[in-house]
């Protein structure tokens, strides 16, 4: 069997692991128009700052392609799909035959249209290795640093910079940081640590017009203020990158449909990773997941399937571990419905915690500072523990003794 | 001052000889002190003495009373007793030849008697019990007497000297026995009681023994308890009445009883078939307190025949021999070689596993 | 595979499962210098839950395929395909604690990396499991119940 | 009211060496140590019992525990002891209560004692090399027997019971010990092919599958005694007296009796089970008699009937009736023998040592010509193999031991056993305490212990040139009193060293 994958990140690569398990004497083919081989996306920003040498990005190995025969195509885009004749162009010409196609083609940057904004050379995005090198060159101490939007990538990007330079200001429009994972409370925790690193943010702000000749010197903001900017960093999301899938013919909502086997509404043809729709399992929504393990969960699935073992992809649903500027940040689920939601929480100078139940399930959590046992909160929502069931307050230190002889029994021997 | 047997243990290696005839042929004293003067190195000339079967048939539905006196009054007080208790039939000295090597030697008389009737009628005894009880009683009541024979159509004939000078001092020449043992003795201390020498004897029994065993307390006391009085604490003396006890009292055949003294081992029982496992289960426990422990070997004499027994580990020498109908008996193979010198068959005797050989027409000479 | 099992009924709530895992995971493997005198502090990665009258010394389960080694973002978390123990190379683990968050069993403990059984790297016998004074932690194949 | 009593000891920590993991604080069940709110250790010492668990639990060696140094004025009469306990009494009002063995330092007739060895007139014996024999079978039998002509023995032969080593379990009730405790000693007991004994509290159903090793007991108070209990057992013992509270019955506090307690004894649970001084249906020898044949009747006659007395003055003559009545075994208890909870005066002050109980007993028994009939068993501080070799020489079949057992599961002998706190798991119903015993390991330090001493006992007894335990038996002349008077040796039956 012939099998190409589009995408040489998490997803794809997992899917790799499974095919080849499942059919040892397959062709693989990766590309990817990286121009690295694979690298952890999420640790951009612990590039910037010096925490992950350039060697550590690569978190599978040459040997991996070689044991795994698998043919590595970089620096070639994929651009179009004959689902008809089942083979797919490279931007070079390159024409490659499939017997099945996984398409991970992951998320691009979303950049929306600011006044001003040109191909100044000190505007960047921050989502791959190339933005973070980008960076890295360009920044200097004393620039003034602007990063428009508050959310993962605009606060991880500023972690990554504060350590070159001094002067960093983060705007989001919202009125928190961190909006779609974090409520108020967790946002202003999440504030006052960044401030406390020396990094400023405005909310309720963003840029509306860029200023500067060749380059950004400053901008105007949405409320009228005017601050200067050395370097621009535009983090205000991210969105599916689905230009193939879209060439391909496949169905499309925002990211690419597919069925339990993730398959594509053309026949193999597979999707996995953050250029999907997921099942979010808490709320029964389709929504976009894109988070790392979900990632690797889809392309172990998808890889399974196109091997020809059927697997089903059951959903999935919202959670992050973070770490900005030492503190811990676990969020999962619903977060911020308050008003639908059983709310349980403490909080103390230490640590956070928050967590919405409905129907005597646990529906969503925060725990800012007190990263311990998250996983075991993380499984009573993935399980749709019924908490009464549990021997103890969900607000105490969870552990595997709030589960009744039985259950902690069953997870002792039940490897 | 050295205390003589029965007031302390002592301890003493030994040689021991034993001759028989299965048909009840008699033959002299000759062979038997030849075969014991062989081993004389392992003696050291405080004590020698034999015991022979068959020597008085004309007397022999008599008990025949072997006696040491140290004194007159000994033997005055000893005599009105068994006056009291039996009709003496003959009495006299036991004859002896004077030598200078033998010293200090006691008035030593014999006497064959029958029970008073109306005496042991009135005890309401067996016969032989009565007999035992009147020697015992001798022994421990009267002092300065000591009846070191008291068996019928047998006797025992012991002194302080090497063997082969106590043979010669008795004559023993001039006896004729179908069944003959013998002892030289090595205690490590000891005045030289003659009484203290072997063989050790009660009723027709008679024990000559290399050895010493170190179950001696448990198996003193165990006697003990059934009438027994180890006055002279020796080996020999409670083997024997181990023996007395097992075999006359008890009615167990004597190899039996032989396997009791040195039973076997529990893993042997274990591994013996149900009923035998059993029997042999039950013997050990009742009879716990006769296990003989430490090194022995012994030839137990009586009228019905000979047993020569091993301890159960096989600590001392002991060696048969088959000739024709002799059994030959000795602690040192030269010792049966020298009175017989191609044995049909010779052989080491196994530890805890009797040899016996019974007489074929007892009573008959 | 050989893992750490808790008997719960066994389980004395001491801990000293947690400080002989410390100290087995320390630089001098010597208890009192490693609780006093090495920085950073030694890490247990085993815990003891409850209290005296139930609890349970807990350490990772070496899954089949383990949620840790799928999730981990910078490939630290391994699972050898020989022994099967699973651990995180610490010289690639960033301690962002995806690991964690999708640990089922909430195995890994937070630091400056995240802390977790390695079995004590192919020990016979884990140190947890050595020193535990009641055996309520056993090492041994497989995991259906004792 | 003021409080004159000084704390026993002090708990000293060693700060250098202190990690503060705080596993002394949560072993401790008496709260001497306690963890602050910043982490470090404090002790608070009145209530520390001296137990040891902390120190043994400790990691780093930090704890050690030392006599609380205050000394009243020097008075050889009016000792430290005896006035505490009046301080103790005039604060309280109650009698003085306390646990295990009589402490005071009364003659121990053991150490008293030395053993023969062979030296060239007969060999030693090499127990590795040769076989060398400690099983006993304990049970009544006759003197003699009779055999039909086919050699089979014809006289009937009452039940025996044989164990391979000459040492058992004594009684521990469940209830005064804990389930675990009692299960490490079953476990043990079938291990060593010997036996357990219940004590006077039923048999739990998780000893079932040790029935076969146990010893059951009938005493006073008839706790948990029925007749599929009785069938249970291989041994019947009747127990009239304990050594260390001889005259009086047990008592175990209603804290001990939780619901599986209750169940097995019979009795509501939360309520004191109190056994009566005497059997209420025992006022004398004939009464005894009715029932040891009540029990044989009872289970057809299949097991040996045990009666356990304390060694008093007039042993003798009681344990020659006990064999008259019909008893199958003899248990005597001498004053050092254990308790869960005795009134320390009775404990202190009644009964007499074992050995010399013994050595009387035997002795008489002889004398009677009954000895060999039944076996003897003796307890009340066996503390090791020689003493045991003494006891055999000196008359024993077998001997019980309870102290050395618990000593060997991990009881410091703290004595505080009636408090029901014990930190070992042993004397304790607490389910938090009684799990710190681990049967298995426990049963196999008890094993261990005895297969030491039973290669001690054959050691010693090769070196005495025997190869089998029945020939120590009763086999006084192996022992020398040293340091004995004339009358002392002749009580023992034993002459002196030298002699």
């Amino acid at each position: 069997m012939k099998y190409v994958i589009i995408g040489n990140s998490a997803a794809g690569l997992s899917a790799c692991e499974r095919i080849k398990t499942n059919d040892p004497s397959c062709e693989i083919t990766i590309v990817s128009e990286e121009t690295y081989s694979n690298y952890s996306r999420p640790l951009i920003s612990y590039y910037l700052k010096d925490k992950v040498s350039k060697e550590n990005m690569f978190y599978r190995d040459e040997a991996f392609y070689l044991k795994n025969n698998i043919e590595l195509i970089l620096a070639n885009k994929a651009v179009d799909v004959d689902s008809v004749a089942k083979k797919v162009v490279l931007a070079d010409g390159t024409v490659l035959s499939y017997d099945k196609l996984l398409i991970a083609t992951g998320s691009i940057p979303f950049v929306p249209p600011v006044e001003g904004m040109k191909d100044q050379p000190n505007i960047f995005t921050f989502l791959s290795m190339k933005d973070s090198e980008q960076i890295k060159a360009y920044a200097k101490k004393d620039m003034k640093v602007v990063i428009v939007g508050g959310g993962l990538i605009g606060l991880k990007a500023a972690e990554g910079l504060n350590k070159i330079c001094s002067d960093i200001t983060v705007l989001e429009l919202s009125d928190r940081l961190l909006a779609t994972i974090l409520d108020k409370k967790g946002s202003d925790i999440i504030g006052n640590q960044i401030a406390s690193a020396g990094v400023k943010y405005l909310l309720g702000d963003t840029a509306s017009k860029i200023q500067g000749k060749d380059k950004v010197e400053s901008l105007v903001l949405k409320s009228g203020k005017i601050i200067p900017c050395d370097l621009l960093v535009m983090a205000v999301g991210v969105r599916p990158n689905v230009e193939l899938a879209q060439k391909a013919g496949v169905t499309l909502n925002r990211g690419i449909i597919t069925n339990e086997y993730l398959e594509t509404s053309i026949k193999d043809i597979f999707a996995a990773g953050d250029c999907t729709v997921s099942l979010d399992v808490i709320d029964g929504n389709h929504k976009i997941l894109a988070l790392w393990p979900n990632a690797v969960f889809q392309g172990k699935i998808a890889g399974e399937n196109m091997a020809g073992k059927p697997s089903l992809y059951n959903g999935n649903f919202p959670m992050n571990a973070i770490d900005f500027f030492g503190l811990q940040v676990m969020t999962c689920g619903v977060v911020n419905s308050d008003d639908d939601y059983e709310i349980k929480k403490v909080e103390t100078e230490q640590f956070y915690k928050k967590f919405s139940i409905k129907d005597d399930t646990l529906a969503g959590y925060i725990l800012i500072g007190v990263p311990e046992r998250a996983g075991i909160y993380n499984s009573l929502v993935r399980d749709k523990t019924k908490l009464s069931t549990l021997q103890g307050d969900l607000l105490d230190p969870i552990g595997i003794m709030h589960f009744t002889q039985e259950e902690r029994t069953k997870k002792i021997y039940g490897v | 001052m050295l205390k003589k047997e029965g007031e302390i243990r002592i301890p003493a290696g030994c040689a021991i000889s034993g001759i028989m005839n299965r048909k009840g042929i008699r033959f002299s004293g000759v062979d038997i002190i030849t075969s014991i003067a062989l081993m004389h190195d392992r003696s050291n000339g405080l004590g020698g003495g034999f015991a022979a079967y068959g020597i008085y048939p004309s007397h022999k539905e008599f008990y025949a009373f072997h006696i040491f006196y140290d004194a007159k009054e000994s033997k005055e007080k000893t005599e009105e007793f068994l006056n009291e208790h039996y009709d003496i039939d003959l009495a006299g000295k036991i004859p002896t030849r004077k030598m200078s090597i033998i010293k200090d030697a006691p008035i030593i008389w014999r006497y064959f008697a029958k029970p008073k009737e109306s005496t042991l009628i009135e005890s309401a005894l067996p016969e032989d019990e009565y007999t035992a009880r009147c020697v015992i009683s001798i022994n421990s009541n009267i002092k300065g007497a000591y009846v070191f024979s008291s068996g019928k159509n047998m006797g025992a004939f012991k002194a302080v000297g090497y063997p082969e000078d106590v043979g010669e001092f008795y004559r023993l020449d001039e006896y004729k026995a179908h069944l003959w043992t013998a002892h030289g003795r090595f205690p490590t201390n000891t005045p030289g009681w003659w009484g203290g020498a072997h063989p050790f004897t009660l009723l027709d029994w008679s024990i000559v023994h290399n050895g010493e065993i170190s179950s001696y307390d448990a198996n003193r006391r165990y006697v003990e308890m059934y009438g027994y009085q180890c006055s002279l604490q020796t080996d020999t003396e409670v083997i024997t009445y181990l023996f007395d006890l097992l075999v006359r009292k008890h009615k167990i055949n004597l190899e039996l009883a032989a396997r009791i003294l040195t039973a076997p081992s529990w893993d042997e029982i274990d591994a013996m078939d149900p009923e035998k496992k059993e029997l042999f289960t039950n013997l050990r426990r009742i009879y716990s307190g006769a296990l003989i422990n430490g090194p022995f070997s012994i030839i137990l004499g009586s009228n019905k025949g000979v047993l020569a027994l091993n301890d159960r580990l096989k600590l001392r020498a002991l060696v048969a021999a088959t000739d024709g109908d002799n059994l030959y008996l000795a602690s040192e193979e030269a010792a049966i070689k020298v009175i017989c010198r191609n044995p049909e068959k010779i052989w080491y005797v196994e530890g805890g596993k009797p040899v016996v050989m019974n007489l074929e027409v007892p009573d008959k000479c | 595979m050989k893992r750490v099992y808790a008997v719960e009924k066994l389980c004395l709530n001491c801990k000293l499962c947690e400080v002989y895992c410390k100290t087995a995971h320390s630089k001098s493997k010597n208890v009192i210098k490693a609780y006093k005198y090495e920085t950073p502090v030694p890490e247990s990665r085993i815990f003891v839950e409850g209290d005296n009258t139930a609890s349970l010394a807990f350490s990772c389960r070496h899954c089949e395929h383990p949620a840790c080694v799928e999730a981990c973002i910078t490939g630290a978390m391994v699972k050898d395909p020989e022994t099967g123990i699973v651990t995180n190379v610490k010289e690639r683990c960033i301690g962002c604690m995806t690991c964690l968050l999708v640990c089922p069993y909430g195995a890994i403990r937070p630091g400056h990396i995240a802390y977790k059984c390695d079995l004590c790297q192919g020990e016979t016998t884990p140190a947890c499991v050595a020193n535990c004074p009641n055996h309520a932690l056993v090492y041994i194949e497989g995991g259906s119940e004792k | 009211m003021l409080e004159y009593l000084m704390p026993e000891y002090k708990v000293i920590r060693d700060k250098d060496r202190c990690i503060e993991c705080g596993a002394c604080a949560r072993q401790c069940s008496n709260e001497v140590h306690k963890i602050e709110e910043d982490g470090s250790l404090s002790a608070d010492e009145v209530k520390c019992v001296n137990c040891q668990r902390c120190v043994c639990l400790c990691p780093t060696r930090a704890i050690s525990i030392q006599k609380y140094e205050n000394n009243f004025r020097e008075n050889a009469n009016w000792t430290d002891q005896s006035m505490k306990e009046i301080f103790k009494q005039a604060a309280t009002g109650g009698i003085l209560l306390s646990a295990m063995g009589n402490p005071q330092p009364y003659p121990i007739y053991w150490d008293k004692m030395l053993l023969n060895a062979s030296q060239v007139t007969n060999p030693s014996i090499d127990p590795l090399r040769e076989p060398m024999e400690t099983r006993t079978i304990l049970g009544r039998k006759p003197d003699s027997v009779e055999f039909d002509e086919n050699g089979r023995i014809t006289t009937e032969i009452p039940p025996g019971v044989t164990i391979d080593v000459p040492i058992m379990f004594s009684a521990m009730s469940f209830g005064s010990i804990s389930l675990n405790a009692q299960k490490s000693l079953a476990m043990a007991a079938k291990e060593l092919n010997t036996f357990y004994n219940t004590g006077e509290g039923g048999m739990h159903q998780d000893l079932f599958p040790y029935a076969d090793h146990s010893i059951v007991q009938v005493a006073s108070g008839r706790f948990g005694v029925h007749k599929e209990y009785l069938e249970r057992g291989q041994i019947i013992e009747i127990k009239i007296g304990q050594g260390a509270k001889p005259g009086i019955g047990g008592h175990l506090p209603g804290e001990k009796v939780n619901s599986e307690v209750s169940k097995t004894r019979m009795i509501p649970e939360g309520s004191d089970a109190i056994s009566p001084a005497p059997h209420h249906d025992i006022y004398s020898i004939e009464d005894l008699r009715q029932l040891i044949y009540s029990l044989k009747e009872a289970t057809g006659y299949k097991k040996p009937v045990a009666v356990k007395i304390a060694a008093v003055h007039n042993s003798a003559a009681i344990a020659s009736g006990i064999v008259r009545a019909g008893a199958d075994i003899v248990v005597m208890d001498g004053y050092r023998g254990g308790s869960g909870a005795t009134p320390t005066r009775i404990r202190d002050n009644v009964g007499i040592p074992i050995e010399l109980a013994l050595a009387a007993v035997d002795q008489r028994l002889r004398d009677e010509g009954i000895r060999n009939q039944i076996s003897l068993v003796i307890a009340g501080s066996i503390r090791n193999s020689a003493d045991i070799v003494k006891a055999i020489a000196l008359g024993a079949d077998a001997v019980y031991v309870a102290s050395a057992a618990l000593i060997a599961m991990g009881c410091h002998m703290c004595r505080t056993c009636n408090t029901g706190k014990c930190n070992w798991g042993i004397a304790t119903q607490r389910d938090d305490l009684v799990k710190r015993l681990n049967p298995e390991i426990m049963s196999k330090r008890v094993v261990n212990l005895i297969h030491a001493w039973d290669h001690e006992i054959q050691e010693m007894l090769g070196g005495m040139g025997i190869n089998s335990i029945d020939s120590l038996r009763g086999n006084r002349l192996m022992l020398r009193g040293i340091g004995l008077s004339e009358k002392e040796l002749e009580i023992l039956g034993i002459k002196h060293a030298g002699e």
